[in-house]
């Protein structure tokens, strides 16, 4: 009953969304305005629609209901609750069916939301938002059917991935996808803007909190997917340049260097058609992160074998979203001209700087991922580009575009003088070469390394707490008229500061991690210890446990700093019968300098447990930095709630008292 | 109750998307210049904070507000108030036309009749579910602390392949192939155990238990079936077609293994079209 | 639907994740000198397991992994340098065995890429904020002036 | 500046080619080093039970094939029988190599399902397998007289394989 009715929602919000498409710029051509509550009532309907057919799917994996093919295959009667619930994304139409469910839930809270906007240009946004919709609607129904029934039905369910049963990455994807699907409004807006043939500062501050939104949750996810692959995966590590973690970056960075760029268009109303090509580019990528490498080209040519539909469905999508949209771009984008301009010297083109080096980081990640491909396609030469090769060329590159940060913010718009700049910065360019040469001095490996990492991130944050002080006028004015001016700083201005500073955080947390690591491995039997410099670590002991639907051998560890005992923890290696899979589960012993972090391998008869013991300083900091980088997202959002788009009349009369 | 509901459903979202047709007048529209004004607003603010000069200020203002009058002189047109009626017309008869289109979907590719009806599996087994299934653990307990019971492992197999346990199905078939001389029909449960486990795949260990079989019995069909399939998985349709309809020729006319082959050859055709 | 779709149609679990590992090398593969160790897990980074696809075989425990971490050991017990450790596996395997692409003719375009981009991409940059500051602003002649007025006023009795 | 606006969708338009083209390809799908060089030097021991060992001396002279197989190898047992087809057909002679297998082990999977090797070598360590860039189980190698390796074929030796790759250029090199 429920599956069926989730099928039919589904498929009624396939059409709603195809007609919309249509009608919108049907009625628009006509001219009758009733197309602008229709464009905002489908909206909402598919929103409605979508939504209650998530929450059927979602039911039939809570009561486990067999006769659908998703929940026989990714659920088990005996699984806990609360992992039935997370399964429902944890399988390829689930996760479709929340894709579409962010999708249409961005489109109606813009619905909701959109009342200061210009009808044409809103209208026209959600006769994209429309089309993206029903593209994906109809993949979800023609090629990855959600409530496909299952007749007859197994007893019992064929479990989820035991990988996937873990509070971090249940809350990974969703994060993830709403970042990923935000980029579709803001992919939207721009294509409605180039059919307008215009955009100026208004377009700028409708599209910015969107902007912001997707790339805050796009940031949080890729914390969260760091963090799981640090405490799950057991390998030591949180980055790997792999294919899925590269297709997460790339829209991150394309994303970034249109939330920069975006503020130069909403100040300065020039740089306007790249603005648009960047919102343009960042939600396809958005689009290549979840398919072709999560599923189709690059992790398995084999699924692509198997479900040669789907591999074409969604390269049709891309082709015509992408397609369509650059050529729509090509046709328009130079009504869009700018009308500001700027020197050499600005803050304008110290973001021209920053966006050109994103655009090409981006561009690096995107060819280091699909190189290969390509020269397997046009040679019998076959390659491989790992980490090295990121680190070698995109960590400069990324770094050096850092040094950039504080400077940035503290350049005037327009036209900057560089003298006054250079010398209120000559403090955070002595304590960077202070930190540089003790960090060199300090380390016993990775020196150089070191040193420029610490450097880099003490030049962020010493330069970021003077641009601060100069703007509150810390210590030139009484500290109560400083705190007024804190309090009337705009929350934009805020996040920004706050954002930098959590990337200085950042560069430090992952100096540490990368540079100063130690490890050490060895076998060992109960009552055995490990010296590691300072640290002993001693196990204890090793028992099994069985769990609801895991065994689990508990290694339990002891760890010790010199004379100081820093207490025990247990690591795990887990097996999950159903699936015949097993998992690792890392210790860790943080604080705020450095993680002890160990994991326990299958035994060796007669030599013992292996055992690998890692020493991560400031590891710590790497989710701390990630965290203050999302504030800062989140605030500058803020920002934007607090002085509506509808308030316009307080804003005129302010401007009048002004006068 | 499902037509009520899907009736329901189909009534409200006609009423939602056609409603703004059926009014006459709209609300009122902005236009966004707003925007302006807040700019205006901002620039004051960092005037009043000496965040600027004030002959940047100044700049700054003229700037924003040459802006605000091209914005404004674009704007007026978007304000006007007019009604299309074959559009609305038009709209209307859409909207119907798609909810109706969706039923005619539905009626397509949902499934409708289930509704109500028992799954026949689920009819197999007896009441007492969980008893069984305790029975079950009990039995693969016993198993496990003594392994040298082939039937037992047969049993447990079996039961697995019926509750969707595939993974531990194959592991108490090789248990029982390792015990008795193997037959062909052991083996083929057992390349059945691993081909649902792969969801369907034919992989290397599903193949090797199908080639297993053929070898002790030629004409396993099961074997002959799956065999076919993986023709199919690796590119070479014309084989596996070839090898189903000699398969199925050597059938009885409705037998249940001859209706699976015609299945599959139709599902084959349909997705080939 | 058939019996035969219901299984056949199955995940392609659109959360593919990369294996989970034991953190290899395991205990028993260290070198007693602590530097050639260094070298060694340095190398074991550099080199791509060739069963696992794009992992090092310093993060897997493929059995073929551990042999060519042997290898890496024993060359480096032979005396090799670091490059002709890479060399030796990449005569035997081929470019692909190497984490970082060897700069060479069919991967020129991959390296000089951000080069080229940030070159030809500056270039333009550059050129176009030079022109467009070149154009300084006109002044706000007094009609338009009154007109804006006008258009604030208009704002504020809203 | 016009046809500058144009530049993403022609750089896309090449992009979108590239990966129709590119979805034709399996990355998996590893080249050799070794075609066209000469065997590494190697002297492997017999497995357990057999007599003969295999050195790179016993593949000079005539046109043969190197098979890498192991018991513990699900793919090698599903090639095996056409391995049986090629040695009784006579046409060139399969040597093979045991890979990493338990001792023993090689020598009774032999037993049970036929021997179609000349002699085999055991490759107990692996050590050998990364000198032939080695990349899985089963892998065979076509060495012609001087010892020099002309082709490899990776995975099983399918039926279609021998008659349509291996057989014929077997046959050229003999004639060679």
């Amino acid at each position: 009953m429920i599956a069926e009715l989730g099928q039919f929602l589904l498929i009624l919000a396939f059409l709603v969304a195809l007609l919309q498409s249509g009608l919108i710029f049907l009625g628009l051509r006509t001219g009758d305005t009733a197309v602008f509550g229709f464009a905002r009532a489908g909206a909402i309907a598919q929103f409605v629609l979508v939504g209650a057919a998530f929450a059927c799917l979602t039911w039939l994996f809570a009561v486990s209901d067999f006769s659908v093919l998703v929940v026989a295959d990714n659920s088990h009667s005996e699984k806990p609750f609360i992992y039935k619930l997370t399964g429902v994304w944890g399988n390829h139409e689930g996760s479709m069916l929340l894709w579409c469910l962010m999708l249409t839930g961005y489109t109606g809270v813009l619905a909701w939301t959109a009342n200061g906007i210009a009808p044409r240009l809103i209208t026209l946004t959600f006769a994209v938002q429309s089309m993206i919709t029903a593209a994906f609607t109809a993949f979800l129904l023609f090629t990855s059917n959600p409530f496909a029934r299952l007749w007859p039905a197994p007893a019992d369910g064929n479990d989820l991935n035991p990988l996937l049963q873990d509070p971090g990455l249940a809350s990974h994807p969703p994060m993830l996808y709403a970042g990923y699907v935000g980029f579709s409004i803001t992919f939207s807006f721009a294509v409605a803007a180039l059919i307008e043939g215009r955009a100026d500062a208004r377009w700028a501050r409708i599209v910015r909190p969107w902007a912001l939104a997707a790339w805050t949750f796009l940031t949080i996810g890729i914390l969260l997917g760091a963090s799981w692959a640090y405490f799950e995966l057991g390998w030591g590590g949180w980055w790997a340049w792999d294919p899925v973690e590269n297709a997460s970056l790339m829209p991150w960075l394309a994303g970034t260097a249109f939330i920069h760029s975006l503020r130069v268009m909403e100040k300065r109303d020039t740089l306007k058609a790249w603005t648009i090509l960047l919102a343009l580019m960042a939600f396809p990528l958005s689009l290549v992160g979840t398919f072709l490498v999560r599923s189709v080209i690059i992790t398995s040519v084999h699924a692509f074998a198997v479900y040669p539909e789907r591999g074409v469905f969604i390269l049709a999508i891309l082709a015509v979203v992408v397609g369509g949209a650059l050529a729509l771009y090509g046709w328009r984008a130079n009504c869009l001209k700018p009308t500001g301009v700027f020197s050499e010297i600005s803050r304008e083109s110290s973001l021209v700087v920053n966006n050109l080096v994103l655009a090409a980081a981006c561009a690096l990640v995107f060819f280091g991922t699909f190189y290969p491909l390509f020269v397997t396609t046009v040679s019998d030469e076959t390659l491989t580009i790992g980490a090295p090769f990121y680190n070698a060329t995109f960590n400069p590159l990324v770094g050096t575009l850092l040094i950039l940060v504080p400077i940035s913010g503290m350049l005037a718009w327009k036209r900057a003088k560089p003298g006054p700049l250079l010398r209120q910065l000559a403090p955070a360019a002595i304590a960077m070469l202070a930190a540089g040469i003790i960090a060199f001095a300090l380390a016993d490996h990775d020196r150089l390394a070191g040193a420029m990492g610490t450097a880099l991130a003490v030049w962020i944050a010493v330069g970021l707490l003077i641009d601060l002080k100069s703007r509150l006028k810390l210590f030139d004015i009484p500290l109560a008229a400083s705190l007024a001016r804190a309090r009337n700083l705009p929350l934009g201005i805020w996040g920004m500061i706050v954002a930098h500073f959590g990337v200085g955080i950042l560069v430090l947390a992952i100096t540490g991690v990368s540079a100063w690591k130690t490890e050490s491995r060895s076998f060992m039997q109960p009552g055995d210890s490990l010296t590691m410099g300072q640290y002993e670590i001693v196990l204890e002991g090793v028992s099994r446990v069985d769990r609801d639907n895991f065994i689990a051998e508990e290694g339990l560890f002891h760890v010790y700093y010199g004379e100081r005992d820093l207490g025990s923890l247990a690591a795990e290696r887990r097996f999950y019968p159903v699936r015949g899979m097993s998992t690792t589960e890392s210790a860790v012993q943080g604080s705020a300098l450095r993680d002890v972090y160990i994991t326990i391998g299958e035994p060796v008869a007669t030599r013992g447990w292996p055992v690998h013991v890692y020493i991560y300083p400031l590891a710590f900091w790497l989710w701390v930095g990630g965290a203050i980088i999302s504030l800062g997202g989140a605030l500058s959002i803020a920002d934007r709630g607090r002085r509506s788009l509808l308030s316009r009349k307080p804003a005129a009369e302010q401007v009048q008292v002004a006068e | 109750m499902i037509w009520i509901l899907i009736a329901l459903i189909a009534s409200l979202t006609l009423v939602l998307l056609v409603a703004p047709f059926l009014r006459r007048t709209q609300e009122k529209r902005a236009d966004g210049l707003g925007a302006f004004a807040s700019q205006l607003e901002e620039l004051n603010r960092d005037r009043a904070m000496e965040m600027i000069s004030a002959d940047e200020a100044r700049t700054a203002e003229a700037e924003i507000k040459r802006r605000w009058l091209n914005a404004s002189d674009q704007g007026d047109v978007e304000n006007e108030e007019t009604i299309s009626r074959s559009f609305r017309t038009i709209g209307v008869t859409v909207c119907a036309a798609a909810v109706m289109a969706a039923v005619v979907i539905y009626l397509q590719i949902g499934n409708a009749h289930l509704i109500g009806a028992q799954p026949p599996q689920m009819a197999e087994v007896p009441e007492d579910v969980q008893g069984v299934l305790n029975e079950l653990e009990a039995l693969s307990a016993s198993l496990i602390e003594n392994p040298q019971n082939p039937e037992g492992w047969y049993v447990l197999g079996q039961a697995y392949m019926a509750m969707g346990r595939y993974g531990e199905a194959a592991i108490a078939f090789n248990n029982v192939i390792d015990q008795v001389e193997p037959t062909a029909g052991l083996f083929s449960s057992l390349g059945r155990a691993y081909v649902f486990m792969e969801n369907g795949i034919l992989g290397p260990p599903a193949r090797e238990a199908f080639i297993r079989a053929l070898e002790l019995d030629p004409a396993d069909v099961m074997a002959r079936f799956f065999l076919a399939e993986a023709r199919l998985q690796d590119g070479d349709e014309a084989r596996a077609i070839q090898e189903w309809q000699a398969l199925m020729e050597s059938l009885p006319e409705g037998s249940e293994a001859r209706v699976m082959v015609e299945t599959r050859l139709e599902i084959l055709e349909t997705e080939n079209r | 639907m058939t019996r035969f779709q219901t299984f056949i149609i199955s995940l392609i679990a659109a959360l593919v994740i990369t294996m989970p590992v034991l953190a290899a090398p395991g205990p028993d593969e260290t070198l007693e000198d602590p530097q050639l160790e260094a070298r060694a897990m340095e190398l074991y980074g550099q080199l791509r397991c060739v069963v696992c696809q794009s992992q090092a075989i310093g993060y897997s425990d493929a059995p073929l992994a551990g042999d060519m971490r042997f290898v890496v050991r024993e060359r480096l017990l032979a005396g090799d340098s670091d490059a002709e450790v890479l060399d030796y596996m990449q005569d035997r395997y081929g470019d692909y065995v190497l984490m970082m692409p060897p700069l060479q003719a069919n991967t020129i375009f991959l390296w000089a890429l951000p080069f080229l981009l940030l070159l030809v991409g500056g270039a333009i940059a550059f050129a176009y904020v030079r022109r467009q500051s070149a154009q300084m602003e006109t002044a706000f002649s007094a009609e338009e002036d009154a007109q804006i007025e006008a258009l604030m006023r208009e704002e504020g009795r809203e | 500046m016009r046809l500058l606006a144009f530049l993403p969708l022609a750089l896309f338009a090449a992009m979108a080619i590239y990966f129709a083209m590119g979805l034709r390809e399996d990355p998996s799908v590893l080249p050799s080093q070794l075609v066209d060089e000469a065997l590494p030097d190697f002297d492997l021991p017999p497995i357990e039970g057999y007599q003969l060992g295999l050195s790179d001396d016993d593949l000079h002279g005539e046109v043969s094939l190197v098979n890498y197989f192991g018991s513990w190898c699900p793919p090698c047992l599903i090639e095996h029988p056409m391995l049986m087809q090629i040695s009784r057909s006579g046409v060139v002679p399969i040597y093979g190599i045991d890979w990493k297998d338990e001792p023993g082990a090689g020598a009774r999977w032999l037993e049970r399902h036929g021997n179609p090797y000349v002699r085999i070598g055991d490759d107990q360590s692996g050590r050998l397998a990364i000198e032939f860039g080695l990349t899985g189980a089963p892998e065979t190698f076509v060495v012609d007289r001087e010892g020099r390796v002309r082709y490899r074929h990776i995975g099983i030796i399918t039926e279609e394989d021998w008659e349509e790759t291996l057989r014929p250029l077997v046959l050229d090199l003999q004639s060679q």
